[in-house]
């Protein structure tokens, strides 16, 4: 079966994002005060051959883990959909 | 006579006080010029010198461009007067449109600090007026984002105008049609990703960016901007 | 706070009835040290201040008994060990201020990070003497690279130090790396600071006036790096307990930094500044008690004025966060304004949250922190107490059983191959994969970049500090595989190394800062080992006139029960006169006669061949006669300088390089391929003189060699003709027959190549 | 009211992704066959106080139209949730 992977990656809790920050105070400058709390994440998406839904899952959960996210400081989220 | 030159200076860059001193050595009076002023002063020319200008954050340049002093960069521009961005100045022009395309991530995703060989595409621009096209130099590149991007339309337009000024001998970034520097399209805006200023030294490796440095001052003197129309 | 102090019945009883400086890694002495001091039962938050400073890393408690050896003073010395950095007169008015530190045990746990903040870290010591940093070293120790979590250190500790020190615009111009199966657990990251200042613009760490101002300035505190020094820095690695310490990874901004070393040198220029502090290891806890106990003064803290970037932080996470890119500047009220508004303009977060008390009736300066203006005291303690008064240990010292026999042992003169021109081959390695990703020009300073000769040579000069002609040369050395054999000997022999590094540019050696990086302080060995190399940094920096303004000690360096090789890395700082050319590099010209200077040697003891080829590491080390390795970089300096100094050159030397690990074999290798010549030599009789690590020598490229050896006799110096640059092939008749296309390649390609591949955790 | 809002910025067709190449790549040597069509983006997140959510929606397009994305190589896509 096809399926489409989105793994969204961000910051741990408590760890600093001062790209954040700095759009933050720039969307501030800009006249766009209501802006509060910004966040700069990664997001990774990729077609996966797998035999079900949970395999895709586990195989993706796999990558994050060797690969795609660093788990000292990041913490990921993975979708997966079926491909139409 | 003596060419004026503001340099501006973001949070973050880094490379202006080589850039004043590499220009002050062909003889230019640099002034540099922080980010929240709001006018130029009587200059000559502008350069936006390379660094970091806000981190880089988000995209380089993209917090840079809205800082006040872009204005009066912006106006100056327009109104035909001499404006050179290096790496990051570079970066800057484009994101604040004054020059076309965009400048990604280098393809092999690092950032690299070596020597480039490149060839002069165009004589018809600040940076290569005193050069003649095929001319060869030797300049550093120092960025992780200096691959140079824009649709086919928009080159085969760059090509057209002769606005492809610098080009790469050997691609080290991954720019489109080894482009290493544009100018727009009357010439007075040049981007370059190599730094010339760090080619003009006594005792430097290189001192092929003389040359070019001083094209920037003669044409800025030759070429002021016109003065009824900054601001207009 | 007043309280009858406790008996020691008293205090033995409560540290068994509440143990609560178990976790936080004190001793039970250690506890009922503070006890004592305090006549009382610490509060929590005076604890926690306790047990961070009070660490091997802030108080250098294992190691200070043995570093009062080192050598330290000279007339250009202006400042030595004991301040954030040592600071050298240059004349004309220009000061250099050096440092160098350590961020080994956060770089395993996350390398980018622990890499970058290590970068941010050392460059606030340079600042806060008022110093531009204008110049970054990075010597790195990693596990071999055919290790695939190995290859993933090295490639995120190398983008941390790049993507730290590249953003904040300070150029990393040299630097060394060591490949070697003792760091698999354990990789060390070095990093070495230069900055340049006005002599008038030095200030200390000093809080000075009563009723003066602390403003913090920089970025907010986080719970980032809690207990850093204590938990990372001051034990060593095993599995389990890895997962645990990871909440202390910090994360660095480049751009705050930026801005605060803007702030801070503008501040400085305006006199606007009475003191000022980096915030580093123990944060907050540290800062304040320094800054009180260098000024023999106190402090009171408000602990609820620290800006902090998360909700419901404690007092003691917020005293001990090693939140990055923070310093405290100690101000006039009168000047606050100012102050504010110069931070205001680079966008630097300022807050007053501490003022300068007098000190009590018995002298002694109190560090109190309260919770709010007139709120409950947290701590109050006699802030020398926290600084100056850890215990000291002077800790068993045990020589290795197997030293002694170690060094009578021959097998390495047996060792043979069947060929060497494919151990030369397998030996060379090019560090240009890592310096390419940093910027190593900026300022326009890098005469002599990275890779171009055997010291860096930079302009005397950068923003604010006029260039005038004479330049600066840095080189930082280290080699563990000496020391592991004899850490005495190693080390002088990479004090020397370091200093003909530095002369070869055409320098004057002037200042040597060091880290060192060693094993469990615990074990009785590594104690001796640390000792041994002390004994033998100071014996070289005596003869050769080096005075040690600075360093670090890195202990617990050890993985799975191992400790690591000692490894003690040194810098060395050293200035030339006026240039008017580019120095020679290590290269030759066809025709160029190659002359050996210095001594001859044929041991292959220590050697990288014996260790590398044949996994064999045993044997005495080379000797080294200081007094002639004195006047070989004299000699040296002279040559080189005369080539650079007057109008006209006298070409007598057209090339050189410096002999040590890989021996005549590398150093010919090297400069064949930077010249792209070959060479033909039959002045090397064997293996054993081709790859022998003696250092008191260099290979010379000169088109008149007898002027050169009359040079050199005339110097006490000797010296042999060993051969002829030309052709295309390496030829060391007898030895080694190798095409230079060959050797370039397998240079050029060792370090790409293996990183090429998939960089995974 | 109170938003939560989150930009999807990915590059417009025909720029090259070498990141989203290069983890391909890595993917497959580390055994993860399956694999494809890698890409890599950038997720901004932040809180924006807004009448209602069309408001909050023409706020953050003008946001992304200002500063948060670059037209010449990216597009990008808003999603605007009510905080709870
Ligand atoms: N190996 C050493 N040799 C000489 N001086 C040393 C050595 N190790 C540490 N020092 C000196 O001790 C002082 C305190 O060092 P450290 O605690 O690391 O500073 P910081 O508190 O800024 O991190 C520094 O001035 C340093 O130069
Ligand atoms: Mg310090």
């Amino acid at each position: 079966m096809n399926f489409d992977i989105t793994v969204e990656i961000r910051g741990v809790d408590g760890v600093a994002d001062p790209e954040g920050r700095t759009i933050e105070r720039a969307l501030g400058s800009l006249g766009f005060g209501g802006a509060s709390q910004v966040h700069v994440g990664k997001t990774i998406t990729f077609a996966l051959v797998a035999d079900d839904a949970t395999v895709a899952k586990a195989t993706a959960t796999q990558m994050c883990e060797r690969l795609l996210a660093n788990p000292v400081i990041e913490r990921y989220e993975i979708t997966v959909t079926l491909r139409p | 006579m003596t060419a004026r030159i503001a340099i501006i200076s973001f949070p973050g860059s880094n490379c202006e006080y080589d850039v004043a001193e590499a220009l002050g050595a062909l003889g230019a009076e640099c002034t540099i010029v922080f980010h929240d002023a709001t006018e130029l002063g009587g200059v000559d020319g502008v350069v936006i010198p390379g660094g970091f200008a806000h981190g880089d954050y988000l995209r380089c340049g993209a917090i840079a461009r809205f800082s006040p002093i872009m204005s009066a960069v912006t106006d100056f521009a327009n109104a035909g007067g001499a404006v050179l961005g290096i790496c990051n100045g570079f970066q800057v022009l484009t994101e604040a449109g004054l020059l076309p395309g965009a400048l990604q991530r280098n393809a092999g995703l690092r950032f690299l600090c070596e020597p480039a060989v490149l060839e002069v595409a165009s004589s018809n621009s600040n940076l290569t007026a005193k050069c003649a096209r095929g001319d060869r130099v030797v300049l550093p590149i120092n960025h992780g984002e200096g691959n140079y991007y824009c649709d086919a339309a928009t080159l085969a337009e760059l090509e057209e105008n002769d606005q492809v000024v610098l080009r790469y001998l050997h691609n080290p970034n991954g720019s489109v049609s080894n482009i290493a520097g544009v100018s727009n399209r009357r010439g007075n805006v040049v981007g370059l990703m190599p730094h010339p200023e760090r080619a003009a030294a006594a005792l430097a490796t290189s001192t092929d960016g003389r040359v070019l440095l001083d094209s920037f001052l003669s044409w800025a003197l030759t070429n002021a901007a016109s003065p009824t129309m900054i601001g207009a | 706070m007043d309280h009858d102090a406790l008996s020691p019945t008293e205090i033995s009883r409560e540290i068994t009835r509440d143990p609560r400086h178990i976790p936080l890694g004190l001793l039970d002495e250690e506890y009922g040290s503070i006890m004592e001091v305090l006549g009382r039962i610490p509060t929590d938050l005076e604890l926690a201040m306790y047990s961070v400073m009070w660490s091997e890393h802030c108080s250098y408690k294992s190691s200070r008994v043995h570093l009062g050896r080192l050598p330290t003073t000279a007339p250009h010395v202006l400042v030595g060990p004991g301040e954030n950095a040592g600071v050298i007169d240059a004349g004309e008015g220009i000061a250099v201020a050096l440092r160098i530190e350590s961020h080994n045990h956060p770089s395993f746990i996350e390398p980018y990070q622990g890499a970058a903040t290590g970068v941010g870290g050392i460059l606030r010591d340079i600042f806060t003497m008022g110093a531009r940093p204008i110049a970054l070293m990075d010597p790195l120790f990693l596990g071999p690279l055919d290790d695939a979590h190995c290859r993933y250190l090295l490639d995120g500790i190398v983008r941390g130090v790049g993507g730290y020190g590249n953003s904040v615009g300070v150029p990393t111009v040299g630097g060394q790396i060591t490949f070697d199966p003792c760091y698999r657990g354990n990789p060390l990251v070095n990093v070495f600071c230069l900055g340049l200042l006005p002599v008038e613009r030095l200030v200390l760490g000093q809080a000075s006036g009563i009723g003066n101002l602390c403003v913090l300035l920089g970025s907010r505190t986080g719970r980032d790096g809690i207990g850093g020094v204590s938990v990372l820095a001051s034990a060593g690695f095993n599995e389990e307990s890895d997962g645990a310490k990871r909440p202390s990874v910090q994360v660095g901004d480049p751009y705050e930094e930026k801005r605060l070393i803007e702030a801070c040198l503008e501040l400085l220029d305006a006199s606007l500044v009475v003191g000022i502090q980096d915030l580093g290891g123990a944060g907050l806890a540290c800062a304040t008690s320094e800054t009180a106990a260098r000024g023999g003064l106190g402090m009171e803290v408000n602990v609820l004025a620290i800006p902090r970037r998360e909700p419901g932080m404690t007092p003691v996470e917020v005293m001990t966060s090693e939140s990055q890119e923070r310093m405290l500047a100690i101000i006039e009220p009168s000047s606050l304004d100012e102050v504010l508004r110069v931070c205001a303009r680079w966008e630097v977060e300022a807050t007053v949250i501490a003022r300068v008390t007098e000190v009590d009736e018995s002298g002694v300066g109190h560090l109190v922190i309260t919770e709010g203006e007139d709120g409950p005291v947290l701590c109050d303690v006699p802030a020398k107490s926290l600084a100056d008064e850890a215990p000291l240990y002077r800790r068993p010292l045990a020589e290795p059983a197997n030293y002694r026999s170690g060094l009578i042992d021959t097998t390495v003169e047996t060792l043979r191959s069947t060929s060497y021109s494919e151990d030369l081959v397998a030996m060379l390695l090019d560090p240009s994969w890592i310096y390419s990703q940093y910027d190593h020009e900026l300022f326009v300073n890098t005469i002599l970049g990275p890779g171009e000769a055997d010291a860096t040579l930079l302009r005397l000069a950068g923003p604010g500090v006029a260039a005038n002609g004479r330049s600066l040369a840095l080189s930082s050395d280290a080699n563990p595989a000496w020391c592991a054999i004899d850490p005495r000997l190693g080390t002088a022999l990479t004090v020397a190394e370091s200093a003909l590094n530095v002369a070869s540019v055409g320098a004057t050696p002037k200042a040597l800062v060091n880290c060192l990086n060693f094993g469990n302080p615990t074990h009785p060995e590594v104690m001796w080992q640390l000792s041994e190399s002390i004994d033998g940094m100071a014996e070289a920096c005596r003869a050769l006139d080096l005075p040690v303004v600075g360093g670090n000690v890195s202990l617990y360096n050890e993985s799975q029960g191992r400790d690591i090789d000692p490894t003690p890395t040194v810098a060395v700082v050293g200035l030339t006169g006026t240039l008017r050319r580019r120095p020679p590099a290590r290269a030759w010209q066809e025709g160029d006669a190659l002359v050996v200077l210095g001594t001859w040697s044929r041991t292959l003891a220590g050697s990288r061949w014996a260790r590398e080829i044949h996994g064999v590491r045993s044997g005495a080390l080379p000797s080294i006669d200081l007094e002639l390795h004195a006047r070989l970089c004299a000699l040296v300096a002279t040559l080189v300088a005369e080539e650079c100094s007057d109008a006209v050159a006298p070409e007598l030397v057209h090339g050189l390089h410096s002999i040590a690990d890989g021996g005549i074999g590398i150093a010919l290798a090297e400069m064949a391929i930077a010249a792209n010549i070959g060479c033909v030599v039959d002045g090397v009789n064997d293996h054993h003189e081709l790859f022998s690590e003696s250092v008191s020598r260099i290979v010379v490229a000169t088109p008149r060699a007898e002027e050169l050896l009359a040079r050199a006799t005339a110097a006490g110096v000797p010296g042999i003709v060993i051969g002829e640059a030309t052709g295309g092939r390496l030829l060391v008749e007898g030895v080694i027959d190798v095409d230079v296309d060959r050797l370039h390649e397998a240079f050029t390609g060792r370090i790409s190549s293996a990183l090429g591949e998939t960089v995974a955790h």
